[in-house]
């Protein structure tokens, strides 16, 4: 069994033990470090697929357009909830998908849930369709294509797939 | 030996967990050796301790090291100790009955075993309330878990009924702790008990509500009628060994009334003196009228034996409600007599069950017994001892009870019910014995199991500490007595147990 | 405040006592739970209500009293333990007996056994 | 003006909860009563954060962490239940 | 504290506040489960994340070291708050709840309820919604 | 040992003798058996002449003083005349009852009960104290249901044992009560000070109760009316036994008693009326009863009791020469009535029958034994010359004596007189309807003589009657004499023991007896007649109805006050709470105290409308289960907002965590249960129950504000000031758990290991119904583990992980601690069982559960263990800071192995419960079929 298993899981707890007690000291690193092996070394046998993160850069680039997405989105959603009902046009959508991994698919149907007015709904069996609902579904096409180029590409990027 | 006070809760707690593990819960022979060791082992130091309270006094076990009232503390006095070598004798002979092969029924019979003693140790040991509760939930929750043991539908039924019953019973215990708390600002017993007599008014009717709702939930593990009706059938779909252990949780109940209602609200407890007397006085005679009746209706030996359960407690709460010295030492070897006898009244009734058949232990005709001999006599010594007929131990408990009803008032109330239940456990018992044993169509049921030495070894032992109890009656009442004296006297009870108020004279 | 708690406190002891009467096993549990929920919060009033007074040392100037904190966290533990061992004996109950009544018979069939001979505690 | 900002923002949360019951209580489907509980989770947590500014201690910060990993936790698992109606299969 | 420090709190709680607030108006008033799924799925964790931010910077400098943990509840939730909302939007369909009437690609939801590919996606993304009552 | 305690105790080890001795010939065992009570006869006839003298001896050992116990024996007079009758006629019944039983009997067992009587009647009358008595009282009492039993396979045995048990137990109750009262009234169980306390006892209040209660002891043992129904129903036992127990023995235990008690009870007009009443009524009719029985041995018992009632007719009287009288009687009577029934039992045993209507003419086959019985028959008749009439003779003068009925005294002498004629009627009758009037009818043997030693008893005793009878003074005068003068505790009176006294009015009273009872005997038809009108009913039989029917009547009234239904006991437990709570919370003035209360504000007004509703809701919908289980998530997310808000975060986080674990168990229940809950509460019972909870809410409700509302000072501040000095933490919650407390913590986890170790037990042999549809009929979902969940899980384990490794190592010193981060961890695990499923866990996960709570529990334990090696108490805590370069200063705590213990526990026991669960059902799921 190899030391870190899942290093990126380690890095991930090694920073979320010091962001947890609020200290940088050299004992709480020295306690980040232990977990940051040990919590890898004993949870390594419950994990699926190791999937790996090929660009984590890309990734951290990622992260920060979704959130700014999230923002953006939110507004809209705020406006549409507080507006009048009346013109409300939600609808159901299916999303083909290339993504093959389990891990980039969620990525996928997370980040589509937390943005512009749609929530994932469900995966098909085959894994090569997102079903999405649109809050307001005004331009399907537009939708389909924002999905498959603002988000999927990137996260194949990411996961080197 | 400076520990001593706390083996009868931690030994058992050890080998309960060490069951669990690795190499000793492999084999079921380890478990039952170990088991058996452990009993044993429990019983000497639970006879030291008894000897050592007697000679030296009510001693105290200060756990963590915290003094009272702000530790937790074990009090070994008379009383407590006396009670802990009863539960352990009586979980060695049960425990033995059950490694003759009840223990292969279902699984963790031998841990949970020792938790349920040390449930019942802890509670007698204790001298906290809330540290009470906790081992209250402690032998109910083992109580459940060996009631379903063996499995059937009766013993389903008859175990959710009493575990509802008494989550609710523990939902009224902590509203009563919660309330005494509120009043009194303690936990410890003796503490409370210095401080009860100094609530007035609006605190003292608090307090009284508190101690009411612990009335009712001792009153409910006791058997006080109306409380009581859980019992019959749940004891009687019991398997054997579990039935017989199960012999001593009413006593429990009564054990705490005679902590909480006679130590903590007894004489000196000023506006709150002697509160649960009002309750005691109807409801405990009536218990005695209730279990006669239902020996009366009990078509089966083991609800027969059940009823004569809420029977002697309602002889038991008889005694608490006379609260005074005479009563207390009359109910504690009352209390040793009866557990012992309906222990071992249990047993029996499994192993003639399993002979006669279709029959079971039912009051019909059927297929002879194939040990008549030792079941004859084992039974016969039982049913004289719980009738109360001499030379065994009932008939002290009862003479002891009867003398304990001093006035004419209680005299007049207390005395023709005693008797008459006697009178009726008399012609139930001559009847049920009678026929169980020669009611028969002649020849043996052939497949019926006999009763392996180990089993009769456990009813053997049972069954004689009646006449052992009758015979040293004159020590044994006399240890109960001096119990009875320590938990009445404040200055024995109360006062040395809390060194702030010895010293600096907080009353 | 403390009218509103103890207001409080008595809705869910009433909500709790109702359904633990109950004939069916899950409404009972469901009862008992709320029960409990109305027991740990009075045995944590009996310590008296106060704001802001956590009872870690140095986080506040004064403290709550902690006695029954401590105690109602072992209460809470073990109405845990007594809720689940009630939860699955009434599955086991309903795989013994075939229904999920807490006296293992469905009402219609006490009517059938009231008027049979066989009473009492058979 | 934070002691204002913190009143605001309580009766926001007050407004936000008895929205949150409301549909709770209302349905129509259960789904709709679970999202309402998912949702009460949150603005419980914001609550939370609140009073911890309020109040101005950290001692609530666990508690917010708990509701969060629970909350989700109890979620799913209520869908799950409606789904496969054995939630560990 | 510094004033500016107290404002930046207070406009992050009050951004945290309206959005929580429109969150459970959106849960309240939207027309059927599925549009109701987005109003807490994005704005309560929009308005969730302000208030914490704002309760870290508040901590930061109530207590001089800098604290962070409350980032974690946000991260936290950004994680879970999709998958709660995609677990909602499965029981959902699973139950048959009906969507509102004119939402679009209604006969969409059977095939995503058996998870099932879009056997007439072709048609469905050219074709009008008139014609498409199953 | 004094040599008198050897009296009792030589029969009491002679029990075990036949026991071991049966395996022998039966003559060896007869011979065995009779050697210790002949030894003891001996040892009593060698303290006879100092008790001719007018000597008592006594003897005691302590037993149990405080209850006024003592095993104290005496020796007077009296106890010499009842001690040898009981060895000497017992030693005689030996000898008789080795030729009486027959092969199939155990012998063995039959000499050991009758011994364990023997020893039992010695012990009532040697007792010399109060409580003792009755001890061997009783113990006579389940000798004889022995004994009338032996035969136990016959149901007349059985219940003729039973009733006759019934009714001396009952008795023997009584007699209890009586004793106790008269110790108390004189201060002593010693029957020696009681017996000198007549005057105060006779003054005392408590008088009446005690002639009433003694008494009751007395009638029913010696069968008086109205309790003399049972003593011809124990004739289903051996005949040995009634030789034995019912003429000689037990059934005088009663007339012993009366005589024993005569100085402290007799003498008053009380005692008068109802013994000699009593007495009259039972001579008249056992002599009437005796007349009509065609049973040898019926006709004998019920001669038993008519003679019985003359004796207790004789101890009311009230007179010294009375009390000689009776005495003198007693010794008559037990040896022609033992002799008699031993001759009945040869009859029985030679001709196979006891049915004197198939009994004729015996005197043909068995000419020696009839002349036998004739001459005892005589002696019981009162023929001159015979025992029996020296004491018919003194009976009747004292009857001419007696004037406490004042002018309706003359009655008494003339209904003796009758009774004289009755028993002169059933006396001939057994003469000449069994050894003459013809020929035997149907016999199932040819009758002949019995073997030889079989009618040496029956000689010996025979020939008692005839030397008594004509030799009175010589034979039985000291002994009669000297039982007397014990038994009026006095001086006694002159009698005379002559055969001939002139011709007087008794000697008038007695030839009208025997001329009348010849005369009734020969003009029997006119009566039989007379008698066959009235319905004949088996005492037995009604007895064991009466029986029945209270058992009936038992059960029915069980069948109404216990349903078997949980609700009612529900109802039984609340309602008493409420009558024990409400009536002192009536006292309770004014229920706000001093306390300044806290303001009310919008929050809490929110949280408390929250959980009002959810509360109600979960009320109004429990019937709908699923949205039942959600509304009490709102209750209880409100109360862990309530716990943080009043300053409790440790409870927050807890209950909390708790709750989770409960409603997922919930729900892992709900999918196995009913999913409907049926509509079935009458509305009267739900008013009931509606009231029952809004009485106990309210009830709740006011006390919890009174409480709150009042100041209080409680033992909290020393953990305040104790907690960082003392436990080493700054979490004082968390301190007092696993430290000043620890022992609640460590009883607590115990609970929950206990649980899962129950609720293994529970599943184990779990079969269950497994729904192929949800509550709407609708199939389940075919998406077992939906990706997004699966994926997110996995990835949220390990901070699960690290999240609880936070709260743990934090809680001695901030909210936390063991067992929060173990539920933690457990939801984390069951999080994972959720999204992934048993199977795929089942490969990854291999904790042993099981060793998990053991070893939480022994980690535990052994912390509080580990201090006593410093010699401190249990669970005495140890911490200390340290310094490392670097590091800096840190704490380690016993307390923290402690905790570890607490947390392996807590994951142990959740995961057992949860992993064990899911495997229920991981086999096969039932697919809905397509129709459905
Ligand atoms: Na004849
Ligand atoms: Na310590």
């Amino acid at each position: 069994m190899r030391l870190l298993p899942m290093p990126m899981h380690s890095l991930l707890l090694f920073v979320v033990w010091l962001m947890l007690n609020n200290s940088a000291s050299v004992g709480h690193i020295v306690l980040a470090l232990f977990f940051a092996i040990t919590i890898p070394l004993l949870t390594s046998g419950m994990r699926d697929e190791k999937q790996k993160i090929k660009r984590p850069f890309l990734a951290v680039r990622y992260f920060f357009m979704v959130l700014g997405d999230i923002i953006t989105a939110n507004f809209e959603v705020a406006w549409l909830v507080v507006g009048p009902l009346k013109k409300l046009q939600p609808g159901f959508i299916a999303i083909p998908i290339d993504i093959e991994s389990d891990l980039g698919i969620t990525i996928l149907a997370s980040t589509v849930s937390l943005t512009p007015g749609t929530v994932s709904a469900e995966i098909s069996e085959d894994k090569q369709w997102l079903y999405i609902h649109a809050l307001h579904l005004t331009n399907e096409k537009e939708l389909v294509d924002t999905v498959k180029t603002r988000y999927e590409n990137p996260i194949k990027e990411i996961l080197g797939c | 030996m400076q520990h001593l006070a706390i083996l009868p809760i931690i030994l058992p707690l050890l080998t309960g967990a060490l069951l669990l593990l690795p190499p000793f819960s492999t084999t079921l022979a380890r478990q039952r050796a170990i088991g058996v060791a452990s009993f044993a082992l429990q019983i000497v130091v639970a006879a030291i301790l008894l000897m050592q309270t007697h000679n030296e006094g009510t001693t105290q076990y200060i756990l963590g090291n915290w003094q009272a009232p702000f530790g937790i503390v074990l009090v070994a006095d008379s009383m407590s100790t006396l009670l802990v070598l009863l539960c352990v004798f009586l979980a060695f002979c049960a425990h033995l009955y059950g490694c003759a092969g009840d223990d292969k029924e279902g699984a963790y019979f031998h841990p949970l075993f020792m938790f349920q003693v040390m449930g019942i140790n802890g509670a007698f040991l204790t001298g906290d309330i809330f540290n009470l509760f906790v081992f209250f939930e402690i032998l109910l929750i083992a109580s459940y878990a060996l009631l379903i043991h063996g499995g059937g539908k009766q013993k389903t039924q008859a175990t959710v009924h009493y575990v509802i019953l008494n989550l609710v019973g523990s939902s009224i215990f902590l509203f009563g702790l919660g309330i005494l708390y509120g009043t009194l600002g303690t936990l410890n017993m003796a503490d409370m008990a210095a401080k009860v007599g100094s609530l007035e008014g609006s605190n003292a009717i608090l307090a009284k509500i508190g101690a009411s709702m612990l009335l009712v939930v001792f009153g409910l593990k006791a058997a006080l009628l109306p409380l009581h009706f859980w019992l019959p059938r749940t004891y009687a779909s019991a398997s054997a060994p579990v039935a017989a252990i199960f012999a001593i949780m009413t006593k429990v109940g009564i054990y705490s009334i005679f902590r909480v209602h006679i130590m903590i609200f007894g004489d000196d407890a000023g506006e709150l003196a002697n509160i649960a007397q009002t309750w005691l006085w109807p409801l405990s005679l009536l218990t005695i009228c209730i279990g006669t009746v239902g020996i009366f209706a009990a078509p089966t030996l083991k609800l027969l034996v059940a009823n004569m359960v809420v029977l002697s407690a309602g002889s038991l709460l008889v005694c608490a409600a006379l609260q005074s010295e005479v009563a207390t030492g009359a109910a504690l070897y009352y209390l040793l007599h009866s557990t012992v006898v309906t222990a071992g009244l249990f047993l029996l009734a499994d192993i003639i069950a399993k002979q006669r058949g279709k029959a079971e232990d039912r009051f019909v005709r059927s297929k002879a017994l194939k040990q008549p001999i030792f079941l004859g006599i084992g039974f016969a010594v039982g049913a004289v001892a719980i009738i109360g007929m001499p030379p065994l131990s009932g008939f002290v408990g009862k003479i002891l009870i009867l003398q304990a009803a001093q006035s004419t008032a209680e005299m007049i109330w207390v005395w023709p019910i005693m008797l008459i239940s006697s009178l009726a456990a008399l012609i139930t018992l001559s009847r049920a014995g009678t026929t169980l044993f020669w009611r028969h169509s002649g020849g043996v049921q052939d497949d019926a199991p006999e009763a392996s030495y180990v089993q009769l070894l456990a009813v053997f032992l049972l069954m004689a500490a009646s006449p052992l109890l009758a015979l040293f009656g004159g020590s044994v009442v006399e240890i109960a007595q001096t119990a009875a004296h320590t938990l009445h006297d404040p200055n024995l009870s109360v006062l040395p147990l809390l060194p702030s108020i010895q010293s600096g004279g907080v009353q | 405040m403390e009218g509103l708690y103890a207001f409080c406190v008595g809705i869910l002891t009433a909500c709790g006592i109702f359904l633990t009467m109950r004939g069916r096993s899950f409404s009972v549990v469901v009862g008992l739970t709320l029960l409990s929920y109305a027991v740990n919060l009075f045995l944590f009033a009996s310590g008296r209500l106060k704001l802001d007074a956590a009872a870690v040392l140095g986080q506040s100037e004064n403290y709550s009293d902690p006695l029954p904190q401590a105690l109602v966290l072992t209460a809470i533990v073990i109405g845990f333990a007594m809720t689940a061992f009630a939860v699955i004996l009434a599955m086991r109950a309903r795989a013994d007996l075939g229904n999920d009544h807490v006296d293992g018979r469905l009402p219609s069939s006490i009517e059938t056994r009231k008027s049979g001979k066989q009473g009492g505690q058979r | 003006m934070l002691d204002w900002a913190l009143f605001i923002v309580a009766i926001f949360i007050c407004i936000a909860l008895f929205l949150n019951l409301w549909r709770l209580m209302v349905g129509p489907k259960l789904s709709d009563r679970i999202l309402a509980l998912d949702t009460m989770y949150i603005n419980t947590i914001a609550l939370l954060m609140l009073y911890g500014i309020h109040m101005g201690t950290s001692l609530y910060f666990e508690a917010a962490l708990l509701i969060a990993m629970l909350g989700f936790v109890s979620t799913a698992a209520l869908c799950k239940y409606l789904l496969r109606g054995d939630i560990i299969e | 504290m510094s004033f500016l420090v107290e404002t930046i709190i207070s406009i992050l709680l009050v951004f945290g506040g309206i959005f929580l607030l429109v969150g459970s108006i959106g849960l309240a008033r939207l027309p059927d489960i599925y549009t109701r799924l987005h109003a807490p799925t994005k704005a309560s964790t929009l308005g969730i994340s302000g208030v914490l931010i704002a309760s870290m910077i508040y901590h930061s400098v109530h207590t001089g070291t800098f604290s962070v943990n409350e980032l974690l509840i946000t991260l936290f939730l950004l994680i879970t708050a999709p998958v709660a909302a995609n677990m909602i939007a499965k029981t959902a369909l699973h139950q048959d709840t009906k969507a509102i009437e004119r939402t679009k690609g209604q006969e969409l939801m059977e095939t995503i309820k058996e998870r099932r590919a879009p056997t007439l996606s072709e048609e469905q993304t050219d074709t009008t919604q008139e014609n498409k009552q199953v | 040992m004094n040599s008198l305690i050897w009296i009792p105790l030589l029969p009491l080890i002679g029990t075990l003798v036949p026991l071991f001795s049966a395996r022998y010939s039966r003559t060896a065992c007869a011979f065995l058996t009779a050697g210790l009570p002949a030894l003891a006869l001996f040892l009593i006839l060698s303290k006879a002449p100092e008790i001719f003298d007018g000597q008592a001896f006594h003897a005691a050992i302590p037993w149990i003083p405080s209850m006024g116990l003592e095993l104290a024996f005496r020796l007077d007079g009296l106890v010499l005349l009842f001690a040898l009758l009981i060895l000497g006629i017992g030693l005689l019944v030996i000898l008789y009852a080795r030729y009486y039983l027959s092969d199939q009997d155990s012998i063995g067992k039959f000499y050991s009960y009758l011994i364990f009587f023997m020893f039992a009647m010695l012990g009532v009358v040697m007792s010399d104290n109060l409580i003792q008595i009755w001890v061997f009282w009783e113990l006579t009492s389940i000798s004889s249901f022995l004994l009338i039993s032996f035969w136990g396979h016959k149901s007349d045995a059985r219940k003729g044992a039973r009733m006759a048990l019934a009714v001396t137990g009952a008795g023997g109750l009584a007699l209890l009560a009586g004793l106790l009262i008269l110790g108390q009234v004189v201060g002593s169980y010693s029957l020696q000070d009681v017996l000198d306390s007549g005057d105060l006892v006779r003054a005392s209040a408590s008088y009446p109760v005690i002639v009433v209660l003694v008494l009751l002891g007395a009638f029913t043992k010696s069968a008086q009316f109205p309790f003399h129904f049972w003593l011809p129903n124990a004739m289903a036992a051996p005949t040995p036994v009634s030789a034995y127990l019912h003429s000689a023995t037990m059934v005088k235990a009663g007339i012993f008693l009366m005589a024993r008690f005569y100085p402290t009870l007799a003498g008053t007009e009380l005692w008068f009326l109802i013994v000699s009443m009593t007495g009259l009524a039972t001579f008249l009719l056992g002599g009437y009863l005796a007349l009509f029985q065609h049973d040898l041995k019926g006709l004998l018992a019920n001669s038993t009791i008519s003679h019985l009632g003359l004796i207790t007719l004789l101890l009311g009287m009230g007179t010294d020469l009375a009390l000689v009288a009776a005495i003198f009687h007693i010794i008559n009577h037990a040896t022609f009535k033992a002799s008699l029934f031993m001759a009945a039992g040869i009859i029985d045993h030679e001709s196979g029958s006891r049915d004197m209507r198939q009994l004729n003419g015996l005197w043909k086959y068995m000419p020696y034994t009839a002349t036998l019985a004739m001459v005892a028959s005589s002696a019981m008749a009162g023929v001159p010359l015979l025992n029996g009439f020296l004491s018919k003779e003194m009976f009747f003068t004292e009857t001419l004596h007696q004037g406490s009925l004042g002018s309706l005294s003359w009655m008494v002498p003339v209904m003796a007189t009758l009774g004289g004629v009755l028993s002169v009627a059933y006396s001939t009758r057994f003469i000449h309807d069994v050894f003459f009037n013809g020929e035997p009818i149907n016999l199932p043997k040819t009758p002949h003589e019995p073997p030889r030693y079989m009618r040496v008893p029956v000689e010996i005793l025979v020939f008692l009657c005839l030397v008594v009878g004509m030799f009175p003074g010589f034979v039985v005068g000291d002994l009669l004499y000297a039982a007397s003068g014990a038994a009026l505790n006095d001086f006694v009176p002159y009698y005379s023991l002559a055969v001939w006294h002139g011709l007087n009015f008794p000697l008038l009273m007695s030839f009208i007896a025997l001329i009348g009872g010849l005369f009734l005997y020969y003009n029997r038809q006119h009566l039989f007649k007379f008698q066959a009108q009235f319905p004949a009913s088996d005492p037995k039989l009604v007895f064991e109805g009466i029986v029945q029917q209270i058992s009936r009547r038992a059960e029915q009234f069980m069948a109404i006050v216990d349903n078997a239904s949980l609700q009612r006991y529900i109802y039984f437990v609340l309602s008493l709470t409420i009558v024990m709570s409400a009536i002192p919370l009536l006292d309770l003035n004014t229920t706000a105290g001093r306390r300044p209360e806290i303001p009310v504000d919008a929050l809490s007004i929110t949280a408390a409308v929250l959980l009002t509703i959810s509360g109600l809701a979960t009320v109004l919908w429990h019937r709908k289960r699923m949205v039942a289980l959600i509304t009490l998530s709102v209750v209880g997310l409100v109360v862990t907002l309530a716990f943080a808000k009043f300053s409790a975060p440790d409870l927050a986080l807890t209950q909390l965590s708790v709750e989770v674990v409960t409603i997922i168990l919930l729900m892992l229940a709900l999918f196995f249960l009913p999913q409907k809950t049926p509509k079935e509460s009458s509305p009267r019972r739900i008013v009931r129950d509606l009231g029952i909870a809004a009485m106990l809410g309210g009830i709740v409700g006011t006390i919890s504000y009174a409480l709150m509302t009042r100041p209080l000072d409680t033992i909290s501040d020393f953990f305040l000031a104790n907690s960082k000095t003392g436990g080493g933490g700054t979490n004082v919650v968390n301190v007092i758990l696993v430290d000043f407390r620890g022992f609640d913590t460590l009883g607590e986890i115990t609970v929950l290991g206990i649980a899962a170790l129950g609720i293994y037990k529970l599943i184990a042999r779990m079969k269950l119904f497994m729904p192929s549809s949800d509550l709407n009929g609708r199939p389940w979902s075919t998406d077992s583990h939906p990706i997004l969940l699966a994926v997110i899980s996995q990835s949220l384990l390990p901070l699960a992980l690290l999240v609880s490794a936070y709260i743990f190592l934090r809680g001695h010193n901030l909210p936390g601690g063991g067992f929060i981060a173990g539920l933690i961890t457990s939801v984390a695990i069951i999080q994972q069982y959720v999204a992934h499923g048993v199977d795929w866990m089942k490969s990854r996960m291999k904790l042993d559960y099981q060793v998990m709570i053991g070893s939480g529990i022994t980690i535990s334990a052994l912390t509080g263990v580990g201090s006593w090696f410093f010699d401190r108490p249990f669970l005495t805590s140890w911490f200390d800071y340290f310094y490392l370069p670097a590091i800096g200063k840190f704490e380690l705590a016993s307390a923290m192995i402690f905790d570890l213990g607490v947390y392996l526990t807590v994951i142990g026991a959740t995961m057992l419960i949860l992993a064990n669960l899911g495997k229920l059902t991981t086999s096969e799921r039932p697919v809905l079929e397509e129709h459905d």
